[in-house]
């Protein structure tokens, strides 16, 4: 076998004057793909409440609580959303059937109090006939 | 000359993960070994037990962070042939892709562990560096970088665009020229060569009589892979060599993993250059007909192994996981025999180890000796605030 | 009077320059200097200007920690042992002009000595520590000492025999005179470097403090003020090893050739030569260890006693002819 | 054109064929039956448990297994079974994985060690020791793997279907003391 010594010297040699290649979080930030799991975003106007995100969640991150009924006899829910145990997976806007959920980018959320991480919203089953907006992907 | 029995770990700077070698030392040559596992053990085996298939995905991925596609691959394998479910062409190359990327990822970052635990830490730099290409296109493809999310039962989530192609191919083509690169000064350089060669010799016949998988196996001149005897998702379509190395060393085991990263670059070449169209997942139902499987995967590290049985309900009866580092362990402890303490490192991280667990319990030995407590994290928690309120002050002066 | 001026002027030298003051900065100065290139080499950012002096105060404002089945005494006196050495050898080493604050006929041997001491205090250091990792440490540091110690000495001793005087001031106000000779003394500065790096316990050659195999070696119950003071140490003697270097086989302070003009100018220039000539050397202990991987220590004795050593008699040897013959008498 | 002939002849079940037809023929009373699932896959069920150390030494000396790719440990309400995943190495996808498995009942939850036979199950066994307390007799080190070395007096064997977290029991205990106190 070939040997040598010091091989990577002209390799560290060069490196002298080349560009860092470390980013500089937070000064710096790279760009994330669109395809990025991070911090959901709700459309709760079109949620029917079948609370399939929750039971689909593994980390018990997402509770849909029934609230009763409204005087008009629409059904009423809480959503409760908890980004403390989310995981991002995004299986819940996958399996969700009335597109109500979705990914964004967000993903700076730490927090030093805990009750932020507690996402509530009340809503009732009144759904608005809203184009959809087709998923990125299949 | 006395013997001496020096604790490796579970605190160690050359250990990533919590996990102890006592190892007996007669001057500066290692004459015994034992180990001590689990340091830190999650229960994920039991804790699947009370999880649907689809969270379990989510479960299993989190096993290990480095070869996260792996075990869901494996579990969702399993699950798939016990649903009967026929995956669409499209999904299996789009899953075999991410398996090799993953793969290629995962031999950079043990190049450069072995690097940084041989002191080079220039070699650990740079090939950390040049990871980040492999992680790009996972994040470009899944969405993630670490936790790619991308198996679901009866396909994947993710397809890949047209517009993704050239990238790829770009990617994969830097890449190649660099694991080139390392290929060529890792293995002609002569202070890693005085360092590797010869050291942890694992002859062949003692591999086999520990079952050691991967390329610690194939490094011993064992030609096993699952993706050639067992072929699974794509495999059987694509045209690789297996690399196998007859020195039993951390040289074989080094140039080993540098070729299988070579030929995965080739792989990865020939998916996205072949790859068919058409959906890429299935439909699936959440309920699974009662059966049991086994389900193989050739993990970076090698073998991988599920077993899942099914009693016809939502829930898994039982997942059992046998990840491939847990195989390797018995030869480790043969191979550190009679070398230098100066080699523990090294030889440990050939195998390249990933304990992969995390413990919630710790058990407290109160002053008398004689009461045990199990302490939970609520409990751990409340009492270290409890402790730096009261000491907080003194702490600080001192 | 004028002895009240010499004691004064003792206590500037041992304290402020070329002392304590003027080596503190410096020796900082030489660790960012090393990590910034290493940093920069490896493609990586680096420490900022001040992250050494940051590192070292922030040592000193940590927990001081003795193990209870430590020495107490050995324990606490080694780093000031060792840092007392190192202080005082910069005393015999020209740093402005060709003669040194201090200087006889033989102080080389006396700083030779004197660069010795930190090792011996990193063995006292681990053995007295008890704990398994630094013992390991510290018998691998005398391990180390007795493979670089002779190869050093044999270089270090090579312009000695060449210019026939023992001082460091001597050989350099030699050198000044015929600057050809360095010329011959090539091979001698190879080596000298290259056993420096292990004098210094740096890659390659770290296999006493190595961090992933022994947790840090010698120093590994070391905390606080303690750990503080032993690595301002390490720094100062880096300096001190590049500035002996320099001096004996560079021409130290002197530019060749030498700038007409006033007495303080040349030695404000003579001083920023000293600089950048130990500097130079600084550059070549990073860049080796920059491209090499760590060495086991029987690998490391063989490498000094089948190499280093010989090659180190035949500059000797080599030496004994060109005066023999008598070409540079 | 060789090779490709004997590439369409193990797309069939062949090898797993062969494998069952030598172990029924050669151990037909210890082994209950044979299954081929699919391609690659044996399951093999072993009738008495006393008679299970044969089968592994048969597949070892006759078949040349002699990968250990895991143990198994499983609960199946009133006894255990054991599930030894072995693996016979072969060419290009001629690889079989064979399982043996093994019932034991709860009562006596005891199985030869294989571990004279086949050094790398050592650790697989220790695993199964520790998760469900099954006792491999003749197993040179049984002490706690994965769980805390003490944990074997007082927290029993988790994987056990029945078993019940440490926290879970002082609760329900200090539960029971609260209403005896009311």
């Amino acid at each position: 076998m070939v040997r040598t010594i010091g091989s990577m010297f002209p390799e560290a040699f060069r490196h002298l004057w080349k560009k860092r290649a470390t980013v500089l979080y937070p000064f710096e930030k790279l760009e994330l793909t669109y395809r990025y799991r991070g911090k959901l975003e709700f459309f709760d106007e079109r949620c029917k409440g079948c609370k399939v995100c929750e039971e689909d969640c593994p980390s018990f991150a997402m509770e849909i609580k029934d609230e009763g009924k409204e005087q008009d006899g629409k059904t009423k829910f809480r959503r409760i959303y908890h980004t403390d145990r989310c995981l991002f997976c995004g299986q819940c806007a996958e399996s969700c059937m009335s597109e109500s959920i979705i990914l964004t980018k967000e993903f700076e959320l730490a927090e030093s109090d805990k009750e932020k991480f507690t996402i509530e919203s009340t809503y009732s089953t009144e759904i608005i006939a809203k184009e959809r907006e087709v998923k990125e992907d299949g | 000359m006395p013997k001496v029995t020096i604790p490796v770990g579970p605190q160690h700077p050359a250990l990533k993960e919590p996990i102890n070698f006592m190892v007996s030392v007669d001057g500066e040559t290692i004459v015994d070994a034992d180990m001590n596992l689990a340091y830190s053990h999650r229960g994920i085996e039991k804790l699947a037990e009370s999880k649907t298939y689809l969270q379990n995905i989510y479960l299993v991925e989190r096993i290990c962070g480095i070869c996260s596609h792996t075990h869901t691959t494996c579990f969702v394998q399993g699950v798939e042939e016990l649903m009967g479910i026929e995956v669409p062409e499209r999904g299996l190359y789009i899953r075999t892709l991410v398996a090799e990327l993953e793969r290629i990822h995962s031999h950079l970052l043990w190049t450069g562990v072995a690097g940084h635990e041989i002191g080079f830490d220039t070699l650990f730099m740079y090939t950390w560096r040049d990871r980040e290409l492999a992680l790009d296109l996972l994040e470009m493809i899944t969405g993630n970088r670490v936790n790619y999310g991308i198996n679901t039962i009866g396909g994947v989530r993710r397809n890949i665009k047209a517009g993704m192609k050239d990238q790829i191919l770009k990617h994969i083509g830097k890449l190649e020229e660099r694991v080139q690169y390392y290929t060529d000064m890792a293995t002609t350089e002569s202070t890693v060569l005085l360092r590797a060669e010869g050291v942890g010799h694992l002859p062949e016949n003692e591999a086999r009589k520990f079952c050691a998988v991967g390329p610690t196996a194939r490094a011993s001149n064992i030609p096993t892979d699952v993706r050639k005897e067992d072929p699974y998702a794509a495999y059987e379509e694509l045209d690789f060599e297996l690399i196998t190395s007859d020195s039993c060393d951390i040289l074989g085991r080094l140039i080993v993993r540098m070729q299988e990263m070579v030929e995965s670059c080739k792989m990865a070449r020939q998916l996205i250059e072949n790859l068919p169209s058409g959906p890429i997942r299935a439909p699936m139902s959440r309920e699974v007909p009662a059966g049991e499987v086994v389900s193989r995967y050739e993990a970076p590290r090698g073998e991988c192994l599920y077993y899942v049985k099914s009693n016809g309900t939502f829930y898994p009866e039982r997942l059992k996981v046998r990840a491939s580092t847990y195989a390797n362990w018995p030869a480790v402890v043969y191979s550190l025999k009679g070398y230098y303490i100066a080699d523990i490192p090294l030889i440990i991280a050939a195998i390249d180890p990933c304990m992969s667990c995390t413990s919630r319990v710790a058990i407290l030995d109160t002053k008398d000796g004689n009461e045990r407590k199990v302490l939970d994290m609520d409990y751990l928690r409340t009492y270290g605030i409890k402790w730096y309120k009261e000491h907080g002050r003194g702490v600080r002066r001192r | 009077m004028s002895e009240i001026v010499n004691i004064l002027l003792a206590v500037l030298y041992l304290l402020v320059f070329p002392g304590f003051l003027f080596l503190f900065f410096y020796g900082l100065f030489c660790e960012y200097f090393d990590r910034k290139l290493y940093a920069r080499m490896q493609n990586r950012v680096g420490p900022p200007l001040f992250q050494p002096f940051a590192d070292f105060v922030k040592l000193l404002a940590k927990e001081d920690i003795i193990p209870e089945k430590a020495d107490k005494g050995m324990f606490s006196i080694v780093p000031l042992f060792a840092f007392a050495g190192v202080l005082t050898a910069i005393l015999y080493i020209p740093i402005w002009r060709t003669d040194a604050v201090l200087s006889f006929e033989g102080d080389l041997v006396v700083v030779l000595f004197l660069l010795t001491i930190p090792s011996f205090a990193l063995f006292f250091a681990g053995w007295h520590s008890t704990n398994l990792f630094s013992q390991i440490g510290a018998v691998r540091t005398v391990t180390q000492l007795f493979g670089y110690e002779i190869p050093f000495f044999f270089a270090c001793l090579a312009p000695a025999l060449i210019m026939g005087t023992w001082s460091i001031s001597g050989i350099l106000s030699q050198t000044v005179i015929r600057p050809e000779v360095l010329i011959l003394l090539i091979l001698a500065f190879i080596i000298a470097v290259i056993s420096l790096q292990a004098k210094l316990e740096r890659v390659p050659f770290d296999a006493p403090e190595a961090e992933t195999e022994i947790a840090g070696g010698s120093l590994v119950e070391y905390t606080g003020r303690r750990l503080a003071i032993f690595r301002l140490m390490f720094n100062i003697k880096m300096v001190i090893c590049a500035a002996l270097i320099t001096a004996l086989f560079l021409g130290g302070p002197v530019l060749f050739p030498a700038v007409p003009g006033p007495e303080f100018i040349g030695y404000l220039l003579g001083f920023v030569v000293f600089l950048l000539k130990t500097l130079f050397v600084v550059f070549l202990l990073t860049m080796m260890r920059t491209v090499f991987a760590r060495v086991r220590i029987d690998q490391l004795l063989k490498f000094c006693y089948g190499w280093l050593i010989p090659l180190s008699i035949v500059q000797f040897l080599l030496l004994i002819l060109v005066r023999s013959m008598g070409w540079f008498a | 054109m060789r090779e490709m002939e004997i590439e369409t002849e193990t797309g069939n079940l062949e090898k797993e064929e062969r494998i069952k037809a030598e172990v029924v023929g050669k151990l037909g009373d210890k082994v209950e039956k044979v299954e081929i699932p699919r391609e690659r896959r044996m399951f093999i069920y072993v009738k008495r448990k006393e008679s299970f150390k044969d089968v592994v030494k048969f597949l070892k000396d006759w078949l040349g297994i002699i990968h250990v790719s895991a143990i198994t440990g499983l609960d199946v309400g009133d006894k255990f079974e054991v599930l030894y995943h072995l693996f016979s190495y072969g060419k290009e996808k001629e690889g079989v994985e064979v399982t043996v498995k093994v019932s034991l009942p709860k009562t006596d939850p005891k199985i030869d060690s294989i571990v004279d036979l086949l050094p790398g199950a050592v650790l697989y066994e220790r695993e199964n020791h520790d998760m469900f307390g099954i006792v491999p007799e003749g197993h040179p080190d049984l002490r706690p793997l994965l769980l805390p070395d003490d944990w074997a007096e007082t927290g029993g064997h988790p994987l056990r279907k029945d078993w019940v977290e440490e926290k879970e029991k002082e609760k329900e205990k200090e539960k029971e003391k609260e209403g005896r106190g009311e």
